[in-house]
C-alpha cells in the first residue's frame, strides 16, 4: 500500500502546530504543523543539531514546548498527560537498558500498567520472540552487544503495544553490518504490527527503507516533507539536494501529453516523464542518480525501454564508495549519475568528456510546481 | 621511637583485649554517627534526587547553599549549635517558657542543659553530614542521563517510579554519598568537642579522645582509637573509589 | 596508477610481522604481516572491536606490542623510538584539539621539533590552506564545528610533512552530509601530497574512496588484504561477503579463452569475463550488486555489450536506502544486484519470479582459487 | 537570640574595625596553609600525574594509600606528628644527639621543643593536604583521554612535553586539586590543636581559636572568625563547582 493511499484512507493520530521550543532565547524548534497518519511511520530526517530530538521529544509529551499545540487521537494533550503518553512508547539512541534481566527491562512498562505477572510473563516472550531474541529472558540486560540492546529495547516499547511508537536513531550508534540487519527487521516489525511510528534518523538510507513519509529538518524547520518518493525525488532548494546528495529539481513546463507520458521542456532539453498533467503546466523535474545510466558516447545506444536519451557533457566525477557519482549538464538540464567503479572504468570518463545519458520516463519525479508540499 | 612502639603494643592490648573504656568510646561514635547519617540520609536523599533531577526556580541558588555546606568547617557548624542550645540561647529561652507555662507551680525553670549532650552531638552531625549527602546525591542523579529518565517516562513511568528508578542507577552514587556523609562525621573533632564537651562516658567520641589522651601523654589508647579511625578510612575511601569505578558505566 | 602498478615499484615504508597485543589474556590482535607501501594509502576495515585501532597504535609505536617486529623505512623501531615515531603524525577520530587557537594547535609538532618561529607561521598557514581553512588562524580551536575541528586535526598532522599518516576513522564522528564532503577531500589530499597512510575505518564505502589497499579485520585477525578491487570484488569467506554485503565468491574453472575473454563454468552455468588464466584453472568468481542489471523476464532484451546474459530466479529483497539488493540464483550460480527502487517498481518483483541478469564481462572480478591473496 | 545577634555585631565591628587580634590568627591561618599548600602542590601534583597517568607495578597499592590518606582523620595525622615531635620523640632525640655532637661542652643539651611550633602545624597540614591534592590531580590527569595524549605524543612529543600537555588539559582539575587540598586544611581542628597547642600571638590559628573563644563565652570573636571560614567555603566550594562544570568537556 503506498504512502499516499493510506493518508488517504486514515486519520492522523498526532497533529501538532506551532511547535516551538527555545533553549537560552535560541529558537531550537519551529514546526508550523506536523501530521502522523495511523499506522505509517514517518522519517524525521535532518543533520544533528537541526531539532529533530527535540521534535520527537515534544511530540512524546516528555518535554515541554514553548508554543505549540498536539492533538493525540483527536483530544489536545498536555506535556503531563499521563494517558495520552501510556498510548506511546520510545526507543531511543542509546538503549538504556535498565538494571536487571532483559525479561525485567522488557516487564518494566508492564508492571507499571499493573498487569499480572502470567500475563505479563507470555507478552514479554511474545515481544522477545517478536525481535529475534528468544530465550534471552534471564540474561543480564547490561552484558547484551549494541544490536542485541537495541532489539531489546525495541521489544519492551512493543511488548505494551502502544499505538505510536517513537524512534530517536535507534540504529545510530550500532555498526554497519549490524545496522544494516537491525534496520531490515524494524521495517518488518513497524509494518506488520501496524504501530503509528516517527522515526528520527540523520542517515536517508535508513529513512528510505523504514518511512513512508519523510520530513527534513534543518535548523528547527521542517524544509520539505511528504512520501517518500516525493521527498527523495524532488528536492526542491539547493540544501535540501546537496543534504540528500542530487541536484536540485529543476524547473519545466509540460510541453503535451500522451499516454499518460508527457513531454516536458527542462533547461531548453525535452525530457518524458510520467505524468497526468495538462500541457502549459509549470512543474518540477527530478530524476534519481541511480535512475540515470550512461553509455560511451559513440556507442550504439541498444533500443529500450528508457525513453529519455540524452548527450551531455561530464561535469565532475566524485567516487562515493562502490559507486561514483557523475554530474552531466546539457543547456540548463543538470542531472547526476550514480554508476559502478567498473562502469566508470569501461566508460573511461573525464570531466568535459560527452556521454551517452539513458533514463526510463517512470523514473521522473514531477510535481506541478507550485503545488510541491512543503508542508505534509 | 622506642615509646611509639610502646604505645602501638599497649593500642593493640586495649583493642583486642576488649578495653571497656575504649570500646566504650567507639561505639558511642559509631551509634551517634550512624543516627545521624541515618537522618542525614532521609532528608539529604530525597533533596539531592530534586536537586540533580529537576529544573526549578531558585536552583542555582540551592545549589550554592549546599556547596557552602559541604565546605562549611566543622568547628563553625559546632560554634553555631553551640549558640544556638547555649543556656542563654534561644532554644533554651524557649524550653525555659514551655516548662514556666506547663509547670507554673515550679516557676521559674531553670535553663535546661541542651549543650554537652549526646543530643547536641547528633543536631551538630546532622548539620554537617546533611550537605554532604544532598550534594553527592545530586551529583548522582545529575549523572544519571536525561535519555535514561525520558526513556523511563516514555514507558509510563510516573514522577514516582522516575525517582525511584533514577535513584537504582545511580545507586552507586548515592551509596557514595552516605559513605561520604559518614566519613565527615565520624572523623571531625572540632564541633563535638564543642558541643559534646568530651564528657567522660557521656559524650567522649574518638577524636575527642585522641585530642584529651595525647594531651595527657596516653598515646596507647590515643593509637588505640587512631587505629580504628584509620582502619574506617581505609574502608571508606578505597569503597568509595571501588564504587566510582564500577559505576562508570555511562562513559564512554 | 593502479595500487599493484605502484606496489611493484615502491619500497614497503612499513613492514610489520607476528604483531599481537594482549589485554587481560584476551588476544586483541593476531597480526602475521602488515606492510605499507610508499606513497599509498591501506586501509584497514572491519567493525568496532576487530583490534584495527589497536593494530594502528602498534604500527605508529604508541602502544607496545606482546611480541612483534616492526620496520620503519628499513631499520627496527621500538616502541619508544622517538625518531621513529618523527616520520609519523596521527589523526584520530575525535580531534582532541588543545586549549589555545588553531594556529597554536597547527604548530605544535613545529614547535617540538624546533622549527624558527617565522617558519612556523608559513607552515601553518600554508597547512591551513590545504585543509581549506585560510583565515583561521587565530579563532579558538575549541569552538570550531566538527568538520573544522577535523580538517585541524589533518593540518596539524599534515604539516610535519610526515612520510607516514596515521588516520584512525578520522571521519566517523561527523554528520553524513560534512562527511561526505570531507572524505572527498582527504581522499584528494592523501593523493596529491604522496604521503603513505594508514586509513582505519569501519566504512567500506570510505575505504573504497580513500584507498589503495585495503585489509579486512575481524576478532584481531586479517581475514583478507589486497587491493581495494580484488578484497571488495572477491569476498573469500561468508563473514567477509556478509560485512561488505556481497554474496560470497563463486567457484569456478576456466573452459576457455579468446581474445581475452575467458568462458568459466560457474554453478552449472557459464559466464564471460576478463581474464588471462589458461583454461583448466580453477578460479574464484565474483560481481559487485552495483555491475548486475535486472530487466524484465518476457522483455525482449537489447543487444549490448554486456555479454553475460541469464535468466535468475529472485530470491530475496531487500531495500537498502535509496537502492534495492536483489538475491539471484539459477543452480549453483548465486548473484546480487542492486538496483533503484524506480527499477524495481516497474519491474514489479517478488521472490520466486523469474528475471533477466545482465552484467559485463570487465565487471567480473577472477582470481586463481590457490592464488587468492590472503595476505597482503 | 539577643546574644546571637549581638555576637554578630560585635563579630563585624572585629573584623572592619580592624582588630589586630583577630587579624592576626587569620593571617596566621593563611601562612600556615598557604605555605602548606604550596609544598604539596609541589609534591602532590607529579606524583598525581604519574598516578593518573602511567600503569606501572605496585600502582593499585599507591592509590590505595592514597586513597586511605585522602580520608585520613586529621585528628590522627594531628596524633602521629605529635609522637614523632614529642620530647620523648625520635626526631627530638635524634637533634638532641646531633647537638651533644656538635657543641660536647655543653652537653647534655635538652630536647630541643619541636612541637606547639608553627613548623609542626606545617608539618601536620602538609601531610593532610598531600594526599587531597596527589588524589584529585590523578583523577583530573586520569579524565584526560589517552588518545589526547596519544595525539600529542604522535607529534613528537616526549614524555615531558606529554605531562605538561596534559596537566594543562587537566587544568581544572588540578586547580580543584589545590584548592581542595587547602580546603582540608584551612577548616580543620583537631591536628593543629593538638600539634600546635593554641598558644596565643604563637600558634593561634582560626579553628583553635573558635573553639577557645566559643567555650570561653566570646561568641564576638568566634563568629568573627567562622564568617572569614564560612566565606571561605563559600569561595572554594562553589568554585569547586564551576570549575567541574566548565571542565566537562570531556563528556559527551
Amino acid at each position: 500500500m503506498s504512502a499516499d493511499a493510506r493518508a488517504g484512507k486514515s486519520e492522523p493520530i498526532i497533529v501538532a502546530e506551532n511547535l516551538t521550543v527555545r533553549y537560552r532565547k535560541r529558537t531550537v524548534l519551529d514546526v508550523e504543523r506536523f501530521e502522523l497518519y495511523e499506522g505509517e511511520t514517518h522519517a524525521v530526517l535532518g543533520p544533528s543539531g537541526s531539532g529533530k530530538s527535540t521534535l520527537l521529544r515534544v511530540l512524546g509529551l516528555l518535554e515541554k514546548p514553548a508554543t505549540g499545540r498536539i492533538w493525540i487521537d483527536g483530544a489536545q494533550a498536555g506535556s503531563a498527560d499521563r494517558e495520552a503518553r501510556l498510548m506511546m512508547a520510545a526507543v531511543f539512541q542509546n538503549p538504556y537498558l535498565f538494571k536487571g534481566t532483559v525479561a525485567e527491562n522488557v516487564a518494566y512498562g508492564l508492571k507499571l500498567r499493573g498487569v499480572s505477572a502470567r500475563e505479563r510473563e507470555d507478552r514479554v516472550d511474545a515481544a522477545l520472540a517478536r525481535v529475534g531474541l528468544e530465550g534471552t529472558q534471564r540474561h543480564s540486560a547490561l552484558q547484551l552487544s549494541g544490536g542485541e540492546a537495541q532489539r531489546v529495547a525495541l521489544a519492551r516499547a512493543l511488548v505494551l503495544e502502544p499505538r505510536i511508537l517513537l524512534l530517536d536513531e535507534p540504529l545510530s550508534y550500532l555498526d554497519p553490518l549490524i545496522k544494516r540487519k537491525l534496520v531490515a527487521d524494524f521495517s518488518e516489525i513497524l509494518t506488520t504490527s501496524g504501530v503509528s511510528a516517527i522515526y528520527v534518523t540523520h542517515d536517508q538510507d535508513e529513512a528510505m527503507v523504514v518511512a513512508d513519509r519523510v520530513s527534513i529538518m534543518h535548523e528547527g524547520r521542517f524544509v520539505r516533507s511528504g512520501t517518500v518518493d516525493d521527498v527523495m525525488g524532488l528536492p526542491t532548494d539547493p540544501w535540501v539536494a546537496d543534504f540528500i546528495g542530487m541536484e536540485t529539481a529543476l524547473d519545466g513546463e509540460i510541453v503535451d501529453t500522451e499516454e499518460g507520458i508527457a513531454r516536458i521542456m527542462v533547461g531548453g532539453q525535452i525530457i518524458y516523464a510520467c505524468s497526468m498533467f495538462c500541457p502549459g503546466q509549470k512543474v518540477l523535474v527530478g530524476i534519481r542518480p541511480e535512475d540515470v545510466m550512461l553509455f560511451a558516447a559513440q556507442s550504439e545506444v541498444p533500443v529500450s525501454s528508457a525513453r529519455n536519451r540524452l548527450t551531455m557533457r561530464v561535469e565532475a566525477i566524485e567516487p562515493r564508495g562502490a559507486l561514483v557519482r557523475v554530474a552531466l549538464r546539457r543547456d540548463g538540464l543538470r542531472l547526476a549519475s550514480s554508476i559502478s567503479r567498473a562502469s566508470l572504468r569501461d566508460l573511461d570518463l573525464e570531466p568535459g568528456d560527452d556521454v551517452t545519458v539513458l533514463f526510463k520516463a517512470t523514473a521522473v519525479h514531477v510535481a506541478a510546481a507550485q503545488g510541491v508540499p512543503s508542508r505534509l | 621511637m622506642e615509646d611509639i612502639w610502646k604505645g602501638l603494643m599497649h593500642a593493640g592490648a586495649l583493642l583486642f583485649g576488649g578495653d571497656p573504656g575504649v570500646w566504650e568510646i567507639i561505639g558511642l561514635s559509631l551509634r551517634v554517627s550512624g543516627l545521624a547519617v541515618v537522618l542525614a540520609t532521609a532528608v539529604g536523599v530525597p533533596l539531592g534526587y530534586v536537586l540533580g533531577s529537576r529544573k526549578f526556580r531558585g536552583r542555582t541558588f540551592i545549589q550554592v547553599i549546599v556547596n557552602t555546606g559541604m565546605g562549611l568547617p566543622p568547628v563553625v557548624a559546632g560554634l553555631i549549635v553551640y549558640m544556638f542550645l547555649s543556656r542563654s540561647g534561644p532554644i533554651a529561652a524557649f524550653a525555659t517558657d514551655v516548662l514556666n507555662w506547663w509547670d507554673p507551680a515550679a516557676a521559674p525553670h531553670d535553663a535546661p542543659r541542651l549543650l554537652f549532650t549526646v543530643g547536641a552531638m547528633l543536631v551538630a552531625q546532622v548539620i554537617i553530614s546533611c550537605p554532604l549527602v544532598i550534594g553527592v546525591t545530586a551529583a548522582a542523579v545529575g549523572s544519571v542521563p536525561l535519555e535514561m529518565r525520558l526513556q523511563a517516562r516514555s514507558l509510563g513511568a510516573t514522577s514516582w517510579h522516575e525517582a525511584l528508578l533514577t535513584i537504582t542507577e545511580a545507586r552507586r552514587g548515592v551509596m557514595a554519598a552516605i559513605v561520604a556523609g559518614f566519613g565527615g562525621i565520624i572523623s571531625e573533632v572540632g564541633a563535638v568537642m564543642l558541643v559534646g564537651g568530651n564528657i567522660e562516658h557521656s559524650t567522649r567520641v574518638m577524636t575527642t579522645a585522641i585530642v584529651l589522651e595525647t594531651q595527657k601523654g596516653n598515646f596507647d589508647v590515643a593509637l588505640a582509637l587512631g587505629i580504628i579511625l584509620i582502619g574506617m578510612a581505609f574502608v571508606i575511601n578505597n569503597g568509595l573509589t571501588a564504587l566510582q569505578q564500577s559505576g562508570s558505566r555511562y562513559e564512554r
